[in-house]
């Protein structure tokens, strides 16, 4: 036996993508942040997406490029306090945006990626965040149900991959990627290094193959990838 | 029924085919292992957190941290990766196992699976069974035809707690393969020797045979 | 700025166990039980323990000792089938057992762990399982309310582990204790190897030392961590 | 308020005592890194993912995979760890951050606090700020004692969206520290050349001042 081999050029990669489809977007900040796998979508052009990420990035850098061309319908988010273009969209009404809790978007990513209908919370009793929700009693105290989120197709960054898909992140470019790897009926991943199988050692792998679908060894890390001069 | 047995799980191994991830229960499907056809590009997974399982490794060659989850020395393959219980069932829940093979001590013409519980004899409990079951994209069943009384497992309904409703696909037996259609029981593929008013015997509820000749395993 | 040391001498590690305590114990057969903390709560000799613990291990070995002393009124597991002993005193009455689904034990256990009330699944609707369950309906389909699952105290297995608390695992050893190392008031870890700080690269860390309270060192590895003969 | 800040920044550091796990907010909060004791025994979360924060860095000393929640470039310590979102705010929730310095927008006298949205004008969303005001085990506020018009942030009662309802222990401004107790608003310390009536004056709601000597930060 030997595993089998995920690796994928980028077109394929994402040529599934279909017009309406939910698009998870790894990240949080510049980490993480699948900046070319962003552009091949924005060439790809499908529209009406609903796209699930932790933030907007920046004016001009990965998710904002698919702001900007107009292909996203629905934001599912947590902040968006750095990109003012985003704001701009959204108090236009250009965007629908839903602000999540931080962690309970987590939450509900990994509730998708794990088979779990929704998770009970009592994060944001007695704020908006309870608009819309419905309310489960448990031990006589008010919960959320928080309902699971899945996506037709998640965009990751990975360190490094092998080519089954196990993969490895570093420092904080980890993020929403591990979860994301989870909840999507295809995983496309983007890597900065492909090695053989083998070379991640098996106690080392972030992300077990398991999860992944395609494996798209980059290139060159364009200047988006660098350290934000600010 | 030695013999019978090496050709029962050499046939039920050519159900896995390229690129699937297969769960092998505890009992006779962990055996399968040992027929999976060498050079096949697929991955194996076992609940307690590897996927990538290598060939099982007698006690001198054993690492103690390294079991499949009915507690058997195994090993890893080029691109095998451990993860905690919890992710492990994460792909179980989510659909990313492809196949499963399970034991049964009951499969019923519906596709119910009983395998967890005797009760008043046998409650081991059901370890991670009943989500394996129920969630697998396609569940198989790893068993002999009867039980050592004789009697079918192959039933019209069953008897005892239920696994999971209606979820086996299809039943690999020292006797037969036999799907579970819309019919109930529909006979696949013979075991050498056995004939057709044998298995039907030994069925415990109709056993519909296509009219087509019947190929032998 | 530097991080705190804690390790901890066995004895004091344990100490703080009380009679009619709820103890969580990593490990899946032999890999990754704790069998020395195991032991050390046999001498000290707590009862009317809730033990939290995926399976019974064998007869004369780990969990086994602690059900065979009498300390364990309730045991919260998935399988005891190669445990004998333990099946012989659940029949007798001698000790109270609840099943769970392998995995919804641990999504139980992470849910404790994560602070979120319950999660929400359909694992076995149709099945003895939904006995005494909660129900809730998620997009007109039933779920069962799996509760959270917390601890006293977690008694746990590390392959390496640094002062801080930073740990490892090995292989399938892993199991059930970094989910445990999230959900209990006392995180108390038997480690094979103790290592300064800076020696686990941070991105190698499997549980974080933010949720591990003691480190107990161990000077040997007793014949039960040992391949077993069969 | 240059130095009227650093030291609002190093009273605020002295909260961290031995043994904490803290959380630094965006804005002013993350500020108090640079004034932490250097030899003292606590680990800094950010909750992006990673715990035991070292020095910020210049950009051309950062690493560009590792930054804050604000988004600046961070370092390790010997015994750092990364991980991901779902683990970070587990240990949010779990409890086990000991502490979180957060901004405000408003502080009620209640604890309730709201720094996430001003509706109509600035939605930038709530991050991770609304579970580390409501399930971090304490809760303090760094922030100016007025906003730019000169308004006070300490009022007795919230006007805009809460974040989290009774969650703030303590309150370190530019002008003083203040403690959220059964009474309401109670003076803890004045800043330097700050007058107890100046204090007061700019605060929304009753001060109550203790009756023994105030001291000075």
């Amino acid at each position: 036996m030997k595993l089998p081999d995920k690796t994928t050029p980028m077109a394929q990669a994402i040529a599934t993508i279909k017009d309406g489809d939910t698009v998870m977007i790894g990240g949080f900040g510049v980490p993480g942040t699948p900046m070319t796998l962003i552009h091949a979508l924005v060439a790809h052009g499908a529209r009406g997406l609903t796209v699930i990420k932790n933030d907007a990035n920046e004016p001009g850098m990965g998710v904002d490029h698919l702001l900007q061309s107009g292909q996203v319908r629905r934001l599912i988010t947590t902040h968006l306090g750095l990109n003012a273009n985003a704001m701009a969209l959204m108090n236009a009404g250009q965007i629908e945006v839903e602000f999540n809790a931080q962690g309970i978007l987590a939450e509900r990513i990994r509730a998708g990626g794990a088979g779990i209908g929704a998770v009970l919370s009592d994060v944001g009793i007695g704020t908006e965040l309870e608009h819309g929700k419905q309310v489960v009693q448990l031990d006589g105290r008010p919960h959320l149900v928080q309902t699971a989120l899945r996506a037709d197709v998640a965009l990751l960054h990975a360190d490094c991959a092998d080519g089954f898909g196990n993969l490895t992140y570093r420092a904080t470019a980890r993020n929403f990627n591990p979860v994301m790897a989870m909840a999507a009926q295809r995983v496309v991943v983007e890597t900065e290094t492909l090695v053989a199988l083998g070379q991640i050692a098996p106690d080392a792998v972030h992300t077990p193959g398991v999860f992944v679908d395609c494996v798209v060894p980059l290139e060159t890390l364009t200047k988006e990838y660098a350290v934000v001069e600010r | 029924m030695s013999s019978a047995r090496d050709r029962l799980l050499a046939r039920a191994a050519r159900e896995i085919v390229p690129g699937m991830v297969v769960n092998l229960g505890i009992g006779l499907p962990t055996q399968v292992l040992a027929h999976v056809p060498a050079g096949i590009a697929a991955c194996l997974h076992t609940e307690n957190g590897m996927a990538g399982i290598g060939p099982a490794l007698p006690p001198s060659q054993a690492d103690r941290n390294l079991i499949d989850a009915g507690g058997a020395y195994v090993s890893t393959l080029p691109g095998s990766a451990f993860f905690d219980s919890v992710t492990s069932f994460a792909m179980v829940r989510a659909g990313r196992i492809d196949l499963t093979m399970l034991g049964a001590f009951e499969v019923a013409a519906n596709g119910d699976l009983a395998n967890w519980k005797i009760p008043g004899k046998f409650s081991p409990g059901m370890g991670g069974g009943i989500e394996l079951a129920q969630k697998a994209r396609r569940v198989v069943v790893i068993s002999t035809h009867t039980d050592r009384a004789g009697n079918p497992k192959l039933k019209s309904a069953c008897t005892l707690p239920l696994t999971a409703a209606g979820c086996v696909a299809r039943i690999f037996t020292d006797m037969a393969v036999v799907d579970v259609g819309p019919r109930g029981f529909e006979l696949v593929e013979l075991a050498e020797g056995r004939s057709l008013a044998e298995v039907a015997d030994a069925t415990g509820a109709p056993l519909h045979v296509p009219d087509h000749p019947i190929a032998t395993f």
